[in-house]
């Protein structure tokens, strides 16, 4: 898809599934340096994300749901980061660190964008359960500035907790543009494939978060069929839609140095206040 | 009766030393005195533990609550330090610091020292406190200059021209304070317990007058600043035992003396606001002294700049005079005496071994002197003030009555001094105890284990005070409150 | 009588507060404490009481008899018996005196008592020696003339009993000597009896 | 009129005697291992016995009912603390480090006398029961004052910025069993006193308080967490992080006291409860990370990160225990650090969305936003000192040498991980306990909000090791039929991998450094010699400023006032007549 939009011919949509089980066929090459960390750190990594894959609503939400807890959702991302930036540290190579150093800077930035969004979101609907919110959510018919503001701050937050241009650049391995690769550089076979799953899950699972907060339009709140096609449908719409946008931004921007990555951070924080006000002043 | 037999006594103690040539029987004959005048002053105390008042000698001789508290601190103490010097003088004259002939001088001349306070605090007749007090400045004179060299001898002189006038202004005092009270019968208006029966005079402006003449006056004696400058010089260059006794005794009896006084002037109607007085010079003496010790280069110097800011404390809770501040003051001065002798004795062991006053020449005494670096802390932690030791509530009484009486300012003044005390204590204390150079090698001083059993006493003392806070302690110095209250 | 010996106390004790040289001073201080112990003897004679001669006699036993010979022994050991540099020269010292005197007459004007009158006045000039001068001798004497200020103050105010008034001069007498002692030591130890050599105590 | 000491038991003191108790028996057991290494130059019984006296006093302290006794244990705890700081007493370092704690604490201590004297003065007694009988009925102005004192005074010992200039300086000093008690107890029996004389005693405060107690919390978090993210000496950075946590903590009572004013009581008791549990959880996990960096310093002889590395293939159990106290820190499910932090965050944003006034919102919410800045900072550091001490490989000679750790010592890191993992997995239980008692501290009864279906954690926990486990025999099975290959890390083209080239814990936060570097001054020197070298340096501004200039001050009085005391002997009379004169004149004026 991103590659359509190159005006080249990628390769097709499962050649990533592809990749990971040649990986997995692969035996594994481990640094004479590293430690327990890598050996079972990436089990640790996707066995998280699947975790918290089963915590979110996909196409079906309601009101007796007491699982989905939004800050254990975003702290399961914490045992994920814990254990990307250890491996990075691991096998003591330069890149290791480097990449490691560069993710923690990234995510401590992030750190206050996640906690505007759950402002908001507690704002909003008064609750901290991922379920109830998209319930309620679905409600809403036509959405305010402060919503979409705050969407567009989870959009960044988003790109950044996943290492997606302008922070990171997935594809390159030229060594000093990478943070993500940079830290796994070292792990190889079906190591490398868990991480390399975890990202895509953590990716998808982040993006389903969006789409159930924000624009949870269409969702099924009632356990019948009819509703809970529409539901699926509008769901697979959403999804694309926001893969779209975000290939768009990936081949439109070009990745950022570190520091000018991080000036994106204040102005989203700054744009947060904005949004909190809003709320209260209209 | 008592007073008789601690007169003979006395005249025993003073006259052994010019009989016999030899020390030690001087030495064992003061420690002796000394032990039977402490049961006395025992005895002495269970008669009056009941706020009630002795006198003898148509009332020359007058013994209430708060003279026995001096009357303790005095002969207490006085045991402690003659123990000391029994070995100390020997020292000295065996390291041929001082002659035989010298050392028979010091006892002749400390026990007249013991003598005179002993007078100040049982007298009951005004003037014959300030001849107690004159006699005390005579014999500390050639104490001072005991051993004769330029430093003391100039500590000496400067002790004596200043004491001297103070004493002759507090002098003058007295005998304006007496004149006031012409009216009344010639041969009672000597006696305190006579004025504070009828306490209304002629004419308060003399009063006034004269108060303030005795304050200042016996101030100079009492070490109050800024009429403290003699006494940094006397009590460094003063030997060990005469300027603990000192520091520890002597300065809260002048404080007594002028505190008599005060308490017929507060009975004068229209005269309470002489308390200011005891607030002021208590407040610049303990500003001027906390700072002094920050930057002290002699350690025996800072012991006497750390007396001056007792001194400060103990006026500046009697000047309070809520009933909770003046017990904070008479206990402080209890504490005082002890933990300040306790100190200046370590001082001199301290001293005679390294043979220097400089701080910066003495390092790591943990290692070298184990037993004296443990009595320095501990001295040092009961004069700042570290509970559970009483020095503690003596202080924190004083916080107290400051607060209740309302003035913050000088509560905010208190608390900055003695953390500046502390904090200029601690400096030096820990950088001789434990600072150790790299590379210096060092050993255990066999001087070490030599007179360690007053500094034993001190703190047994201390301790004992500590536990008996509740019980007689307590009793004691409250009925003492009650005659410096109402 | 009684006015001519004060009188003579007054000039003396303005004649001290000026001169500079020692054996000067200590006559001055002779005449002076003569004149007091006659005064306290009159007002013996006079009243008939037993305290006032023994009082006029100690002073005058002590003050002028014991008193300057310890200054006089001590001073012949001493290469310079004068007083070089005063800290506040003789004219000013004079007029310190004059002002001094006109003070202590000015604020009793009231009380015909004279004898307080030229107490206070020997304060003054006493505390004046005491600060003006460097000498210790010059101190010493200062003090001295200080006490007799004193004296003058008991026999006018005092009501007090012999052995008290006794005690008190007695002790006047010790503290005199006392001082020569240490004078004669410090003599020894400074070559000196300049107080200027007193900075040994610093820190 | 002397009184003796008297205990009381509330749930308050229990619950912090519990907590002491709890830290204070494997610390215990750590220390029988730890003092081997000082036998040689000091005297170890010694350590024990002031050990033993520091922790009898902290119980007395949180245990006494009685204003005077609680100031009696207060000071002892400082005495013996000090001189657990001093131990070490041949190092002179340590002694100017000792001396400075010493001082603040006395000032702490007197602020606190001065406080007591306070409530004596209104109340007329220094009974805590009768003084909770007349502090009902305070005035607001008496409320200012015995708050601001306690603020001072609790705050010198809890090391709030800018009182907090101690901490770093005397933590690494301490032997490290003593620094975990200090970080780990110490610090909360000052929570302790603050929260009972605000809650407690003044039952809630004016506003203002509250917005001071939440602003002075939310900067000491981060200037202490952005200093800590420069350090290179991993006790000082343990310290910088625990003067973090404790402004987390204080954050969290802020907000209680706002709310308190708005009386909002439930919203109140949720933001006590996040304070209470933060202590718990914070004294278990600062307290194993001080044991594991004792047990760093005991094998290698360096607390400076820079010269270690690849230490978990010597010491695998340290690493572990270090990891999950890393984890607990930077707050990872499900080790205990996250429970409280959600907690505090939550009453963040609930109190946003209660509170009426927008300046308050407003403010609620940036201090929120910086809160969550510095646990992600937290993070970083947390990570950093870890990975560069453990993992990797080692940079220096000391590093590769290392002493084995006696048992006792791995016994009591590791009672403290269990604890870790025990209290993360089962922090609801925990919490409503806390809840229920905060709620009759605010005076309120039933359940507060906010404590719903929090037992997610435990139903995440167990999935989570389910499908890890899963993944893992899926592994095994499918690298049966695999070779397994180990050899040296791709050296990026160099030879073999040389030491030197990997990151170094001052490259690691490089970004911070430089964005964040002039709050800690971190200045940064390169030389180009024959080799470049580069010099790191770091301090404190607060210090800097603040305390150098006060003593500059003291200094210039003192030698003002040295000038009265020296001098002619001339001069000295003249004082006496002078100070007559002006005696006179006062009292003739004003008597």
């Amino acid at each position: 898809m991103k590659a359509t939009l190159r005006g080249y011919r990628g390769s097709s949509v499962v050649q990533p599934y592809y990749d990971l089980s040649k990986l997995l066929k692969k035996g594994r090459v481990i640094s004479n340096r590293s430690s327990f960390i890598t050996t079972i750190g990436p089990m640790v990594i996707l066995g998280a994300t699947i975790t918290t894959a089963f915590f979110i609503p996909v196409f079906y939400t309601s009101m007796e749901k007491t699982i989905g807890n939004l800050f254990i959702l975003m702290f399961a991302f914490g045992i994920v980061k814990m254990f990307t930036v250890l491996i990075g540290l691991d096998s003591s190579s330069t890149f290791g660190g480097m990449g490691s150093s560069r993710e923690s800077f990234i995510s401590m930035m992030a750190e206050p964008l996640i906690l505007f969004l759950m402002i908001f979101l507690y704002i909003e609907t008064n609750d901290f359960n991922v379920f109830h919110i998209s319930f309620i959510n679905s409600k809403i018919v036509h959405y305010d500035t402060a919503h979409l503001i705050t969407m567009v701050t989870f959009v960044i937050a988003i790109l950044a907790e996943n290492a997606r241009i302008p922070f990171d650049n997935p594809e390159t391995h030229l060594e000093l543009t990478m943070m993500h690769e940079a830290m796994i550089l070292d792990l190889s076979g079906s190591d490398l494939a868990y991480v390399e799953l975890s990202s895509y899950i953590k990716l998808i699972v982040y993006l389903i978060i969006l789409i159930n907060c924000f624009i949870p339009i269409g969702i099924a709140t009632t356990f019948t069929i009819s509703a809970l096609l529409i539901g699926f449908i509008s769901f697979i719409f959403k999804l694309l839609f926001c893969l779209l946008g975000i290939a768009i931004i990936e081949t439109t921007f070009a990745k950022s140095r570190l520091f000018r990555g991080a000036e994106l951070f204040p102005a989203m924080i700054s744009m947060g206040i904005v949004a909190i006000t809003l709320i209260y002043i209209l | 009766m008592y007073i008789i037999v601690i007169g003979i006594l006395f005249l025993i103690m003073i006259i052994t030393p010019l009989i016999f040539k030899n020390i030690k029987i001087a030495g064992i004959v003061t420690i002796i005195g000394s032990i039977l005048i402490l049961s006395i002053v025992f005895k002495i105390i269970t008669l009056v533990s009941g706020g009630a008042s002795l006198s003898y000698f148509d009332e020359f001789f007058y013994v209430d609550s708060l003279s026995i508290v001096q009357l303790l601190i005095i002969a207490s103490v006085n045991i402690i330090v003659s123990i000391y010097a029994y070995k100390y003088i020997r020292n000295e004259i065996k390291e041929n610091i001082i002659s035989l002939k010298k050392g028979g001088f010091y006892y002749f001349l400390f026990n007249f020292f013991v003598f005179f306070m002993i007078f100040i605090a049982l007298t009951n007749n005004i003037v014959a406190m300030w001849i107690g007090l004159e006699g005390t400045t005579l014999t500390t004179a050639f104490l001072i200059g005991f051993n004769i060299n330029k430093n003391s001898l100039e500590a000496a002189w400067k002790y004596v021209i200043i004491c001297s006038i103070g004493i002759g202004m507090g002098l003058i005092g007295i005998l304006i304070f007496v004149n006031a009270y012409s009216n009344q019968d010639t041969n009672e208006i000597l006696k305190w317990s006579h004025l504070i029966k009828n306490p209304n005079p002629q004419s308060t402006y003399a009063i006034k007058i004269a108060f303030t003449l005795i304050f200042v006056g016996l101030g100079t004696k009492a070490g109050l600043a800024p009429m403290h400058t003699w006494l940094p010089d006397a009590h460094s260059e003063a030997p060990s035992p005469v300027s603990a006794m000192m520091s520890g005794v002597l300065l809260d009896l002048a404080l007594y003396v002028i505190l008599r006084f005060y308490i017929i002037t507060k009975h004068i109607p229209g005269l309470q606001n002489t308390k200011w007085l005891f607030i002021i010079f208590g407040c610049v003496s303990l500003l001027i002294s906390s700072f002094s010790i920050l930057r002290q280069l002699n350690y025996k110097r800072m012991l006497a700049f750390s007396s001056v800011e007792n001194m400060g404390i103990i006026a500046l809770g009697l000047g309070i005079g809520s009933k909770i501040a003046v017990f904070g003051a008479l206990l402080h001065s209890l504490v005082h005496a002890y933990g300040k002798s306790m100190l200046f004795l370590t001082a001199g062991n301290i001293l005679s071994a390294y043979k220097t006053k400089r701080i910066d020449k003495i390092n790591a005494l943990i290692k070298t002197m184990p037993i004296n670096a443990v009595f320095l802390i501990l001295g040092m932690l009961v004069i700042t003030g570290a509970p559970p030791l009483p020095a503690f509530f003596s202080e924190y009484y004083i916080i107290v009555g400051t607060v209740e009486a309302g003035n913050y300012v000088i509560t905010a003044l208190y608390s900055l001094c003695l953390l500046l005390v502390f904090a200029g204590f601690l400096r030096v204390f820990i950088k001789i105890v434990f600072n150790t150079e790299p590379g210096v090698k060092y050993v255990k001083m066999e001087k070490d284990n030599e007179n360690i059993v007053p500094l034993v006493l001190c703190f047994v003392s201390i301790i004992i005070m500590s536990l008996f806070m509740n019980g007689y302690l307590s009793n004691m110095i409250n009925n003492a409150v009650l005659i410096i209250c109402d | 009588m009684i006015q001519a010996l004060l009188t003579i106390i007054l000039i003396s004790s303005i004649f001290i507060s000026g001169v500079r040289r020692i054996k000067l001073i200590t006559a001055g201080f002779i005449f002076q404490s003569a004149a007091i112990g006659l005064i306290v003897l009159k007002l013996g004679y006079e009243t008939g009481k037993v305290d006032y001669y023994i009082l006029g006699i100690l002073t005058i036993v002590t003050k002028v008899i014991i008193i300057p010979l310890i200054i006089t022994r001590s001073v012949k050991k001493l290469k310079i018996n004068r007083e070089m540099e005063l800290i506040v020269n003789a004219f000013v010292s004079y007029i310190i005196t004059g002002i001094g005197i006109m003070i202590a007459f000015g604020i009793l004007n009231k009380s015909q008592d004279n004898f307080l009158k030229t107490g206070i006045a020997l304060f003054i000039i006493g505390v004046l020696l005491m600060v003006a001068r460097k000498k210790a001798i010059t101190q010493m004497i200062g003090f001295l003339i200080f006490e007799n200020g004193i004296v003058l103050f008991e026999t006018s105010l005092s009501k007090m009993s012999l052995v008290i008034e006794a005690g008190i001069v007695f002790e006047g007498l010790m503290l005199a000597l006392i001082m020569g002692i240490m004078i004669f030591h410090i003599n020894k130890t400074f070559d000196s009896i300049n107080t200027d050599f007193f900075e040994n105590l610093k820190e | 009129m002397l009184p003796l000491i008297y205990f009381q038991n509330d749930w308050l003191s229990t619950y912090f005697v519990f907590i002491i108790i709890l830290i204070f028996i494997p610390v215990a057991i750590y220390t029988k291992g730890y003092i081997m290494e000082y036998k040689k130059h000091y005297n170890v019984n010694y350590m024990v016995f002031l050990i033993v006296l520091f922790v009898a006093s902290m119980i007395g302290v949180v245990a006494s009912s009685n204003a005077i006794s609680f100031l009696v244990f207060w000071e002892i705890m400082s005495i013996s603390s000090f001189f657990l700081v001093i131990y070490e007493y041949m190092h002179k370092e340590n002694l100017k480090a000792g001396i400075f704690y010493f001082v603040m604490t006395h000032i702490s201590g007197l602020f606190l006398m001065v406080m007591f004297a306070f409530l004596y003065k209104y109340t007329g007694s220094f009974n805590f029961s009768e003084i909770l009988k007349v502090s009902v009925g305070f005035a607001p102005n008496q409320k200012y004052i015995i708050f601001t004192l306690a603020l001072f005074g609790f705050g010198a010992k809890m090391g709030i910025v800018p009182l907090h200039a101690w901490l770093p300086k005397a933590h690494p000093t301490a032997p490290s069993n003593v620094s975990a008690l200090m970080s780990g107890v110490m610090l909360k029996v000052a929570l302790y006193g603050f929260i009972r004389v605000i809650f407690i005693f003044l039952r809630g405060t004016p506003l203002n308080c509250g917005i001071i107690v939440l602003i002075i919390g939310t900067i000491t978090a981060i200037f202490s967490i952005l200093n800590a993210l420069l350090q290179s000496n991993i006790k000082k950075l343990l310290a910088y992080s625990s003067a973090e946590n404790i402004g987390l903590i204080f954050a969290a009572l802020g907000i209680a006291m706002i709310l308190i004013d708005y009386n909002l009581k439930m919203l109140a008791s949720l933001a006590l409860t996040a304070a209470l549990l933060h202590c718990l959880n914070h004294a278990i996990f600062k307290s194993l990370l001080f044991l594991n960096a004792g047990s760093v310093l005991y094998a290698t002889g360096t607390k400076n990160m820079n010269e270690l590395g690849g230490l978990h293939q010597k010491m695998k159990f340290t690493a572990i225990c270090t990891f999950i106290g890393t984890c607990a820190i930077s707050a990872v499910p499900p080790f205990n650090g996250f429970a409280s932090e959600i907690l505090i965050l939550r009453s963040f944003i609930e109190a946003i969305t209660m509170v009426s006034n927008i300046w308050v919102i407003i403010l609620i919410f940036s201090c929120g936003i910086i809160v969550a800045l510095t646990s992600g900072a937290a993070f970083y550091a947390t990570v950093k000192s870890f990975g560069i001490t453990f993992l990797g490989k080692p940079r220096s000679k000391k590093a590769e040498h290392v002493k084995t750790i006696p048992l006792s010592m791995n016994i009591g890191q590791g009672i403290l991980a269990m604890l870790t993992i025990v209290t993360g997995v089962f922090s609801p239980f925990i919490i409503s306990k806390i809840s229920f008692y905060t709620n009759n501290i605010l005076e309120i009864n039933g359940e507060s909000p906010g404590f719903k279906n929090e037992t997610e954690i435990i139903t995440f926990t167990l999935l989570l090791i389910f499908i890890t486990f899963i993944i893992f025999i899926f592994n095994k099975i499918n690298s049966l039929n695999q070779k397994q290959q180990i050899n040296d890390t791709w050296a990026c083209g160099y030879k073999e991998d040389k030491p030197y080239i990997q990151y170094t814990g001052s490259g690691f936060v490089q970004p911070a450094a430089k964005i964040f570097g002039t709050i800690s001054n971190y200045n940064k020197k390169v030389n180009y010699k024959r080799t470049i070298h580069i010099s790191q340096t770091t301090s404190d501004i607060v210090e800097d400023y603040l305390y150098k200039s006060s003593l500059k001050a003291v200094n210039f009085l003192t030698t003002k006032i040295l000038k009265i005391s020296y001098g002619k002997i001339q001069l000295h009379i003249l004082h006496i007549f002078i100070s007559l004169i002006i005696a006179l004149v006062l009292v003739l004026k004003f008597v």
